[in-house]
């Protein structure tokens, strides 16, 4: 039982809405408008477990002395303070001044931080030897000069040369990528559909 | 035109400003290395992002609908059935396994892959299969320029597919030729793969960088007010 | 019948929704004969991931020093657009899941959405229970870190710091963010460190940042590199389609050359 | 410590099956010892917990002192002096003693004894040094129960067959333990050890870190300079402005606002330039989000946009639906029918009787949908869910790293626009003749683009040319 119910869930659920997806018929987009509202709901109130299992997380971090506790008991009190702040001053505006200059700064700045990374894996990566890393730095050189450079010039046959990698060869390589990758996403659905996978017992 | 810096008026948003600037900095201090200030600031991050997200759960999508279910209990009945669901989530979410607590599980699951799977069949597999070529940007291209480009394409997307088979290792005849095929034709692909990483690499860069420019705009001109006009 | 055929008439599909739908059945029909197959005569040939091997062999590394293992299972939930690398993630936590639960080691998940939390803590219990060391599973073993990419990226990086593991595997959905995790894991020179996902716009920064990246498709072998003989069958059928496609596309652009 | 009745062989505390044999552990057993209540086999001599004597009498046919049990000391396994990982092509090689040693006690017994003269042993495992002295007597006699597991293995039982968990965990046991454990511990990779320790990093962030912050300062002071000339217009965000061109007036458009803060900085122009530009196109706009922040951020856009343009009565044509869970799911369910999923707006005022949604269905018949998607998935998800099951045009915001990843959408016709970040923003500006956010900070993101790739290609050759003349010297 314990193995039968949920993997007959699975089934008919994804039978229905992966026939709703396709077909149009009256009876079907019903059912399959009230299978998506569930898994709207389902979503929200997964939403309240992952808060629970944070302040589990840290709770227990802290009480166990942990290393990095303090930074527990920081994540705990923003936690709690983002909380009473967004069910309290919800129309107030208070929610939307903590949005604007608490956590968007905060985290642009954090996105901000990536450029810094990226430019010091570049150098790590555009190895001259390797293949990889000989192909990269000449690509990476010409779509980077190719973008950056002003029109004309005495570099400006590299415009269209960067406007073919990426709309001929680069094409090529995403779309390729791509295609596999919409064959593995069907195959690891239909697997689950099939029966062969039960990754919710 | 420069001027010399000048901190926010007093106003809740100038405030606001201030302390947004003072964050940034704080966590911009990490690019020198991991810090304590930039440990702080990630705590309070992570803190802030799950008390938002779960706010605005409850406030858009729970809140809503429970009092839907409240104002016409006979016609909203259905909301019943998710939100009974939605509580077996977090009993199973607590480690409670059963038949019962597994099943909200495994409507998710259901629902996912079946969108995904028709999505991925109808909306990027048939599609890219079956792109008209010459494709976008040819127009003004000469017609043995569009023949070239359109065999490049072709053999650069085979080869990165081939480049991916899994089963190469089959003895049979058949077998032998495919994995021969896949194997030399994929080297081909390989290339393709890497020059399509060079340009996103570099894309990345540009793009990250602008991240950045957005931050430090942000610093000098929202907040020191350096630059007017 | 009435009922039947009043369903036929109000029933309509377009004509690419017919396509797409008749090669998803042919797919199926395909991937269930293939694991029919695998399961009857035996397990079709797989070329091993490097990725995989990586991660086989620093779980003895880890059963020696019991030092944990780390898997960052990315920004995606399960329901949602990636809800198949949540799964594919998922396949290697369940791998590990019960290696660790026998040799006592430590296996930790960090995930961005709490649907894969629920994924993930299943996987974890069922490992558990499966090795005979219910007590193996900890309810903190999975933690949520936040539902907002660079604030998990953030979260999970400073974890690393904090609590170094053997290896970290970053497999599921990721954008740009895995940056810092990766970022993070490189400045400790014993971490093995391996990724894998589907976007090719994150592949590079992968490619760069991990030793043993899974790219695209690959990540959803992951379940048949470690072992699960019945996942060959639709990697089998994988190829038969991929082949199906690579020759149609060929097709296509030599009748596009003799038009022109 | 924990013996199975079935073969005698010691088992970890808590484990529920025999590691040697796989039969279930003191699950089989019936009699409760009287001392522990420990759960014991009918027949067992001795409470497998706490050694009180089941079997009475037994002891009495016993002449003579005890043998003494000699409880060797705690061995030290030998530590690996520097884990390495190992090289590819070595083939996978078994190295049983590198196994925990309670797995070898349990894997093959006589290599286990061959082990007790290392002194790798755990504690508790004295029974085996037993068998090593026997014969071997000596005056004072140890009054605990020196017996453990040695005498079990003289009693044969029963084979029971394994029960399918029984058999799955035996086969996990077996998989385990041919893992190979010193994968990790094979000779050679150093160089790449070396190449990846700490030192370089640091000096190269550093390196990087003021390389980039001067290269942005700079041109944002100087408020553009030369870096700020014009390029062409990419052809893909030509083709957004005429998709949006195509849309009647009046018409009400769709802006998904599928981004979070964190890469905001190179997609929130491109949010303002194209919101701007349905503004001066008197077109209705609803902006919806699968993203928490999204709503927010369409909140900030749209002041922005209404601060530059000088007008707040546009506001009235913009009506924020707020933010759903459910990832795709929730885009379906928009695409086919906005009001049976969302009835008020962000602020929470009702939609019914809003000018700008009357008689309004399902996204999917909208003239036209603006994905403003952080990463590939997030606009592969509106493509999949809205654009190719409802054939709705759909244009695509993205920072410029995705934009590469979506140019095969374009040619399959998926995507009829692409505007990529902040250069995109620009392209898109100046088409509209509404220079923004986007061309002013052109220059900075060229002077920081130019300054990051040089440093990468300078350092490498760098790199290269160091390595030729280490090779042409001694």
């Amino acid at each position: 039982m314990r193995r039968i119910l949920p993997a007959l869930v699975a089934l008919l659920v994804g039978l229905v809405v992966l026939l709703d997806y396709f077909l149009e018929n009256p009876v079907l987009d019903a059912l399959g408008s009230f299978l998506l509202e569930g898994a709207i709901i389902l979503a929200a109130f997964a939403l309240l477990l992952g808060l629970w299992n944070l302040l589990l997380v840290h709770e227990r971090k802290v009480r166990r002395r942990e290393r990095g506790w303090p930074a527990s008991i920081v994540i705990l009190l923003s936690t709690l303070g983002g909380l009473a702040v967004g069910l309290a001053g919800w129309r107030s505006g208070a929610l939307d001044w903590f949005y604007r200059y608490v956590l968007f700064p905060l985290e642009a700045s954090t996105g901000a931080l990536l450029a810094f990374v990226v430019v010091s894996a570049a150098v790590r990566l555009w190895r001259l030897g390797s293949l990889e890393g000989t192909v990269m730095l000449v690509v990476g050189a010409i779509v980077l000069a190719g973008t950056l450079l002003p029109q004309g010039g005495a570099l400006g046959v590299l415009t269209p040369l960067r406007e073919w990698i990426v709309s001929v060869p680069a094409l090529a390589a995403v779309r390729g990528i791509l295609l596999g990758v919409a064959l593995g996403i069907m195959a690891t659905g239909l697997r689950v559909l099939l029966w062969i996978d039960r990754p919710y017992e | 035109m420069l001027t010399w810096p000048t901190l926010p008026p007093p106003t809740v948003e100038g405030i606001g400003v201030t302390v947004a600037a003072v964050l940034t900095l704080a966590v911009l201090s990490a690019a020198l290395g991991s810090n304590r200030v930039s440990r702080l600031a990630f705590a309070v991050l992570v803190g802030a992002a799950v008390g938002y997200a779960t706010t605005l759960a409850w406030w858009l999508v729970l809140w809503p609908r429970i009092m839907r279910l409240v104002r016409d209990p006979l016609r909203e009945w259905p909301l019943l059935v998710w939100f009974a669901l939605g509580l077996l989530l977090v009993v199973r979410g607590l480690g409670a396994a059963s038949a019962v607590s597994s099943v909200p599980l495994a409507f998710l699951v259901g629902v996912g892959v079946a969108l995904a799977a028709a999505g991925a069949a109808l909306g990027t597999g048939l599609p890219l299969a079956l792109v008209p070529w010459p494709g976008y940007g040819a127009a003004v291209q000469p017609a043995w320029a569009k023949a070239l480009n359109t065999l490049i394409v072709a053999i650069g997307t085979t080869g990165v597919l081939l480049r991916f088979a899994y089963t190469t290792g089959s003895q049979s005849r058949l077998g032998r030729l495919w994995g021969g095929l896949a194997r030399n034709w994929g080297r081909i692909g390989y290339l393709f793969i890497l020059i399509g990483f060079g340009t996103l690499f570099a894309t990345a860069i540009i793009s990250l960088v602008g991240v950045l420019v957005s931050r430090l705009q942000f610093l000098l001109v929202d907040w020191l007010l350096v630059v007017r006009g | 019948m009435d009922l039947l055929r009043l369903l036929w008439e109000t029933t309509s599909i377009t004509p690419e929704g017919l396509t797409a739908l008749a090669g998803l059945l042919a797919f199926a029909a395909l991937i269930l004969a293939l694991t029919l197959r695998a399961s009857r005569v035996g397990p079709f040939a797989v070329r091993p991931l490097a990725a995989a091997e990586r991660v086989r062999g620093v779980l003895g590394r880890a059963m020696e020093t019991g030092e944990p293992l780390h898997v960052a299972l990315g920004i995606g939930g399960i329901g949602d657009v990636s809800t198949a690398d949540t799964l594919a993630g998922l396949s290697l936590v369940s791998f590990l899941a019960d290696r660790g639960a026998l040799a006592e080691v430590p296996v930790r998940v960090r995930l961005a959405q709490p649907t894969a939390l629920v994924g993930a803590i299943a996987v974890l219990q069922r490992g558990a229970e499966v090795t005979g060391y219910p007590e193996a599973y900890e309810p903190t073993q999975a933690a949520f870190v936040a539902p907002v990419p660079l604030a998990y990226a953030a979260g999970t990086a400073e974890a690393l710091r904090l609590e170094p593991p053997a290896a970290n595997a970053m497999v599921g959905a990721f954008g740009a963010e895995v940056l810092l995790p990766a970022q993070a894991g490189r400045e400790q020179p014993q971490m093995v460190q391996v990724g894998g996902t589907s976007d090719p716009s994150t592949l590079p920064l992968l490619f760069a940042m991990t030793e043993a990246p899974l790219l695209g498709e690959e990540v959803y072998a992951l379940g048949a590199a470690f072992g699960r003989a019945d996942h060959t069958g639709s990697l089998a059928a994988q190829d038969v389609f991929r082949a199906l496609v690579a020759f149609g596309i060929v097709l296509g652009a030599v009748l596009a050359l003799v038009i022109a | 410590m924990i013996f199975c009745q079935a073969c005698g062989t010691t088992n970890r505390e808590g484990s529920r099956f025999c590691n040697q044999c796989g039969a279930r552990l003191s699950e089989t057993a019936d009699i409760a010892c009287p001392r522990c209540g420990a759960p014991n086999a009918p027949d067992a001599p001795h409470c497998q917990k706490c050694g009180l004597d089941l079997a009475r009498g037994r002891n009495d046919v016993w002449e003579g002192p005890l043998p003494r049990v000699e409880v060797p000391e705690e061995g030290t396994p030998e530590a690996p002096e520097q884990p390495r990982r190992r090289p590819e092509g070595v083939p996978l090689r078994r190295r049983p003693h590198g196994l925990p040693p309670w797995l070898d006690s349990a894997e093959q017994p006589e290599e286990a004894s061959s082990e007790l003269e290392a002194g790798a042993l755990l504690p508790g495992e004295g029974e085996l040094a037993l068998e090593r002295d026997e014969g071997e007597w000596s005056g004072e006699a140890i009054p605990i129960e020196p017996v453990v597991g040695v005498p079990y293995r003289a009693r044969e039982r029963p084979e029971q067959p394994p029960t399918p968990e029984e058999q799955k965990a035996a086969d996990l046991f077996a998989a385990v333990s041919a893992e190979d454990v010193f994968a990790s511990l094979q000779p050679g990779a150093e160089e790449e050890q070396s190449e990846r320790a700490g030192r370089p990093e640091t000096w190269l962030r550093v390196l990087v870190a003021l390389t980039l912050l001067v290269a942005v300062i700079v041109p944002v002071l100087l408020r553009g300079g030369p870096l700020s000339a014009e390029g062409s217009v990419p052809a893909p965000v030509a083709a957004a402005a005429r998709a949006i061109q195509q849309v009647p007036p009046g018409a009400t458009v769709l802006v998904a606002f599928e981004y979070d803060a964190g890469l905001a900085g190179d997609l929130q122009p491109v949010a303002e330039a194209v919101i701007g530009e349905f503004l001066s196109r008197d077109l209705h706009i609803l902006t919806v989000s699968t993203q928490p922040e999204g709503a927010a951020l369409a909140e900030m856009a749209l002041e922005r946009v209404l601060r530059a343009r000088g007008d707040a009565g546009a506001r009235s044509r913009v009506v924020n639906l707020g933010y759903l869970t459910g990832g795709q799911a929730a885009i379906r369910a928009l695409a086919v029918s906005i009001p049976s999923v969302i009835r008020s707006d962000w602020e929470g005022r009702p939609l019914a009787g809003n000018p700008a949604v009357a008689g309004l269905g399902g996204a999917g018949t909208l003239p036209l949908v603006v994905v403003l998607g952080r990463d590939l998935l997030a606009v592969q998800a509106w493509i999949e869910q809205l654009g190719a099951p409802f054939n709705t045009p759909l244009v695509a915001g993205v920072p410029a790293l995705v934009e590469p990843a979506l140019v095969p959408y374009q040619t399959a016709g998926r995507l009829q626009g692409v505007v990529g970040g902040l250069a995109g923003a620009a392209a898109f500006e100046r088409l509209a003749g509404r220079p923004g956010v986007g061309v002013r900070s052109l220059a900075a993101v060229r002077a920081g683009a130019w300054a990051a790739g040089l440093l990468a290609i300078t350092a490498n050759i760098g790199f290269a040319l160091g390595r030729l003349l280490r090779r042409r010297g001694p």
